[in-house]
């Protein structure tokens, strides 16, 4: 067990500080919430610059582009960037994360020279179309139907949470193919070009008053077939590959992020007085080891991950619980140091608070990742 | 990096879970709480023998020469066996108390409540009291615990082991751990063969999600103990490297790392501490009527974890410790 | 809403003080726990006082011997005998409360005659012999059987979790009649004598160290079939009965010993100077707003009780979720006052801390709790 | 003693509920949240008119001639129909303020924080506020809470409102707890009506066994919320009947019985707070990604429950509170 970095794995922090220090001065500035074109402009950009500097892609493979880098530089990444306030991932998420690693996995050679190149270079951006009204928790319920016809499949349904479906090039999309199949066998994965008739994109606004996600609504929009990746009804395999390429670095940046909320909170307390209550005191401490350890949890599956040089698969719905557990405590306590404060939305935590809401809700609810725990880790019996 | 444990540590908890398994299964320890046995001086000897308390001693002093990383390791497996005897004070004791190393000897410490003493563990049973002279009167006091003999010490007065307490603390929060782990060990087993309403309790998703919470809090407090001892040597090392005239810059660089261990163990300690106590509190609740007896091993491992939360660092003092490095790392140097 | 005792209330509550202070002090001293004919005698001597001064079966109606008393009547019996530390129901248990009432409820003429005198009088100890090994939670699954044999039912099986079983003299059994029948329709109600060949008695050893509970080791036990109660396999009816008589003071006197026990950790916390942590008077102060709010509860659900002349039914599922839990809250909080010395059992709240922990497990665990919430007061539906 | 609500007190309940449910239902709810209009006077008048505000108003000055056990009734029928505006704040100020208790005026207090001030609620639609000679000047702030406007005040300096302070915090406890229930009414019926996996949400116990834990939570805060009303209104009414010259024995009564008052509402303001905070929480997991959205109203819930929360007395004045009575009652005095 080892904590201290290697030679070759020091050095790559030192060069990527050195770049980080030169190039973000030089990013223009972060434009506004709502400016969607902006903000995938802004977003593009970065990644453009990472392209240019040999950071692009820096956990996919070599052969789809990549660098091939080790989950352990993969992590410096996301902790330098983070640290240096780097712009986020952004636009390019579902391409970098999602969709560019499906592809790269089970796409043919033609698919994966067509739309790699773009997502690594920011020309490109993606959406995702998994979840629906209707299919949320229950994931493989999806009743997006899709018809064969001829070279095309014609998608009528509804999608819902998708981010940055306004201003996306591409939607990784679950449809329904065999209606009559058993629901995770009759699903197909699709890359849906954002500008083919029938779609229309309506903003969800959330409880934070914000529009970052999306409704997509499809109404008979013809997807050629040669946009169809895997086989016909094997999507949903298709997508569980997606879903655990991750390598236990997907909440580095959060983590990151939620040490340094929690220093200026410590030094927001001790500014107003507030640090002297030891009731507030002792919460912000128990915060600070939850987080050093969830700092530590992150490491050792990196670590594991390294090793394998597999996937660290389940152990993920682990860090999840806890990491949303302790965000949410995170910002219950920064009310509590902002006092009648934390009522405003002009101080930044409580718009934090309010997004950090969703936390024990996406990406699977705390509720299917203790089952997931419980059943695929624990091995308990499914209930009839 | 590579924070995985390697062959040769992955080895070691192998041997000793093996050693523990063979030595003291669940008859010995049954055995051990009908006969209120607490410390098998043969068992002991055994321990010492297999370099269970002479482990981070120097080969140069006789001892294994390991370090804290395999010692947290150690003692996670004698937590999962539940194995009883002042075993972080005798391994703390090794090259200071004659006998320590080889398990010949048995020490005690002055490591209970927030400033130690005067209740005192296993003094009947010992031979010595770590950093004190001799070993000093006390009345004996019924305990919670019936594998953890308690007197209330009369005279001599508490020793100071405060140079013991941040390695004690650590390793009580690896007996912790592994306790944390063997309650729900204990309750998936129960889970999965208790059947009520025509299906094991462990298909209801009200006791899946108990044993998932279990998992979570023993796998994050895990993990928070191998960093502080992985943390702790690294900064053992870097002490023993650094010269005599070192200047002011490596000397505060050193306090910052001390500071940083201290914060780590604290962490390690709260979040162990409550593990093994809430495991084994939710490990009851999934044994129902069954967790309430005696012949269940579920209220051992309770009642020891409510011991051990006492030791060294209490809860207060480790969130008091956490609150202390969060100030200093965010009004100056910075957490790693 | 009023609080306010009526004049009547008050006169009664003013005897029954009276009367308290001039009797406890003639008790005799409490035996040991271990002392089960000491522990009887001590028992059914109060019971036998209760009955001398017109207090025994005070919730019990007129027809069956009691007194008819109002449910605030029974509260205040209840609160003004714990406050002055009298003696606890003890072996009375089973008899007054679970037995008692239900043959009250569905005996004959002739078994009321029988069996509710000797209960009132102290002179007849009732245990109980519902659950076993492999009916926990599941209490219909119970296995038990009893075959007709002309007069008698034989009865073989085993029951757990039977207090007082050493001195009881009547056993109110449930067992299986039907074996073919679904599992709530083939359990019939018997009263079993203690001292009929066949039954052995094995003192249970609790994690307390005590021995308060006793396995019920059943073999071919004849009872008599005039001894049951209600008719063959309406046992499980019978026995609900007697679950649902309790109007709203189950607790009472538990929660009256809480307030005081309360008391006591905060004069001990003043003492040793543990009250000037805020973190630890701060849960005392909460503690003593949640004990103060189950009072209040408690006598909601008393006049519920009274005003509706019937039972309180499922409200006491939400009391004993909240009270099991604010009690278990309770001796943690207690073991943060004594520090360390809460390793030591000479700490009588070290001994109870031990005891609280069956609270979220006897008479239905809280997760069986919270389905008889959610289902039968929220109307969910049931799983399939 | 008869702990439930008189046949009168249900009526009440019921009137206000209708008179709620027609002049503020769903529908006129999300058009103040679009519109951003947070006090509307013709409902304003309409609430003075059906006496909500003047309901503790004695007879002889105009008023209902209610008590508290009442006014809880009717608050918390607000707090579940979450109708926003200084209600509790013009209703403490009905025979203070001209126009407060037919509502024509909204009135407004300085009642956010643990001191209260400098946030104020509603000040730009607030005709007076609690306390003060006039309008103090402020700043807007964008609120958390879409219906409950603040500004931060920056002259004039915060108004003494202790004298108001325990009325203040039982009704504000009682809006916590008509929340509490209907954030619990939402989830049950929610949990119904989605289906997932072949079976509404509702069947599945991690579902069911939040709901319970919501029902709990609201019950116990309502009965504290009662039981503070109805003991606050009968110390009241013995204060009224104690002449002047009243002896040092009853004096000593009295000061014992306001005390018992003060821990009974703070106990109320503490649970009820939670119980509304933790029940939106829990409501808007049952919802899932639903929950999320800016459509569903549980989002309305938690944010005026958190409003709420540092409304008055806070949880920490509240737990300090009740310490105080806890040793009062321990050292001397007894609890009922």
């Amino acid at each position: 067990m080892d904590l201290t970095y290697t030679e070759e794995e020091r050095e790559f922090r030192a060069r990527l500080r050195a770049w980080l220090a030169k190039v973000l001065p030089e990013l223009p500035a972060r434009p506004s919430p709502d400016d969607w074109p902006g903000r995938r402009a802004h977003d593009t950009g970065w990644q453009r610059r990472l392209y240019d500097a040999g950071y692009a892609g820096l956990h996919w493979p070599l052969d789809a582009g990549g660098r091939g880098a080790t989950p352990t530089q993969h992590l410096i990444f996301l902790e330098e960037t983070e640290r240096a306030g780097a712009p986020y991932v952004g636009a390019n998420f579902v391409g970098l994360l999602h969709a560019g690693p499906t592809i790269a996995a089970e796409g043919t050679a033609a698919q994966r020279a067509r739309w790699l190149p773009p997502v690594l270079r920011g020309d490109e951006v993606w959406c995702q179309g998994f979840s629906e009204p209707d299919a949320g928790s229950d994931l493989a319920a999806l009743r997006t139907r899709a018809v064969r016809d001829g070279d095309d499949y014609v998608v009528t349904g509804s999608k819902i949470w998708t981010s940055h479906a306004e201003v996306a090039d591409w939607c990784e999309l679950l449809v329904r193919t065999g209606p009559a199949a058993p629901k995770h066998r009759g699903i197909t994965w699709l890359a849906m070009p954002m500008d083919a008739p029938g779609i229309t994109v309506r903003p969800l606004r959330t409880l934070a008053g914000s529009t970052e996600f999306a409704e997509v609504f499809l109404d008979e929009v013809r997807v050629p077939v040669a946009n169809r990746v895997g086989d016909e009804n094997d999507g949903w395999r298709v997508t569980m590959v997606t879903l655990s390429f991750e390598r236990g670095t997907a909440f580095v940046g959060e983590v990151v992020a939620c040490r340094r909320t929690l220093a200026r909170l410590a030094r927001a307390a001790r500014a107003s007085g507030r640090w002297d209550d030891p009731v507030l005191r002792r919460k912000l401490g128990r915060l600070y080891g939850e987080f050093g350890a969830l700092w530590r949890l992150t490491q050792w599956n990196v670590s594991e991950s390294q090793r394998s040089g597999g996937v660290p698969g389940t152990g993920g719905s682990v860090f999840k619980l806890a990491y949303s557990h302790a965000r949410q405590e995170l910002y219950d306590t920064a009310a509590e140091v902002l006092g009648a404060d934390s009522l405003s939305l002009e101080e930044e935590w409580t718009a934090d608070r309010l997004s950090s809401l969703s936390y024990t809700i996406a990406a699977g609810t705390s509720q299917i990742q203790r089952n997931i725990v419980a059943e695929r880790i624990l091995g308990l019996p499914k209930g009839r | 990096m590579d924070f995985q444990p390697t062959r040769d540590q992955r080895d070691l908890r192998a041997g000793v879970r093996e050693l523990l398994a063979g030595r003291y299964g669940r008859d010995a320890l049954r055995a051990a709480v009908d006969g209120g046995s607490a410390v098998d001086r043969e068992l002991w000897r055994e321990l010492g023998a297999a370099g269970f308390f002479a482990l981070r001693l120097p080969e140069a002093e006789g001892g294994v020469g390991l370090g804290l990383p395999e010692a947290v390791l150690v003692f996670e497996e004698a937590g999962r066996a539940l194995l009883p005897g002042p075993l972080v004070a005798t391994h703390l004791a090794a090259g200071a108390v004659p006998g320590a190393a080889a398990g010949t000897a048995v020490v005690t410490a002055f490591d209970l409540g927030e400033r130690g003493g005067p209740l005192v563990s296993y003094l009947a049973e010992a031979d010595a009291v770590l950093g004190a002279a001799g070993l000093p009167p006390g009345e004996p006091v019924r305990s919670a615990d019936p594998l953890t003999p308690l007197h209330r010490v009369t005279g001599g007065g508490p020793a100071d082991v405060s140079a013991y307490r941040e390695a004690g603390a650590l390793l009580t929060a690896a007996l912790q751990v592994g306790s944390a782990l063997r309650t729900l060990e204990l309750a998936v087993r129960y889970a999965g063969e208790r059947e009520q309403f025509g299906q094991p309790i462990g298909a209801f998703q009200a006791v899946k999600h108990l044993c998932a919470g279990m998992l979570v809090r023993a796998e994050v407090a895990r993990t928070a103990v191998y960093a502080a001892a992985v943390t702790a040597q690294a900064a053992d090392a870097a002490d023993g490297q650094a010269a005599d005239g070192q200047d002011a810059d490596g000397e505060a660089a050193e306090a910052a790392e001390a500071a940083e261990v201290a914060g780590e163990i604290a962490a390690a300690k709260l979040l162990a501490d409550e593990a093994a106590v809430r495991n084994a509190r939710d490990c009851l609740q999934v044994h129902g009527g069954m967790g309430f007896t005696w012949e269940a091993d579920v209220h051992l491992h309770l009642k020891r974890a409510w011991v051990r939360a006492e030791q060294w660092v209490t809860a207060a003092e480790a969130e008091e410790a956490l609150a202390a490095e969060l100030s200093r790392t965010a009004t100056g140097g910075e957490a790693r």
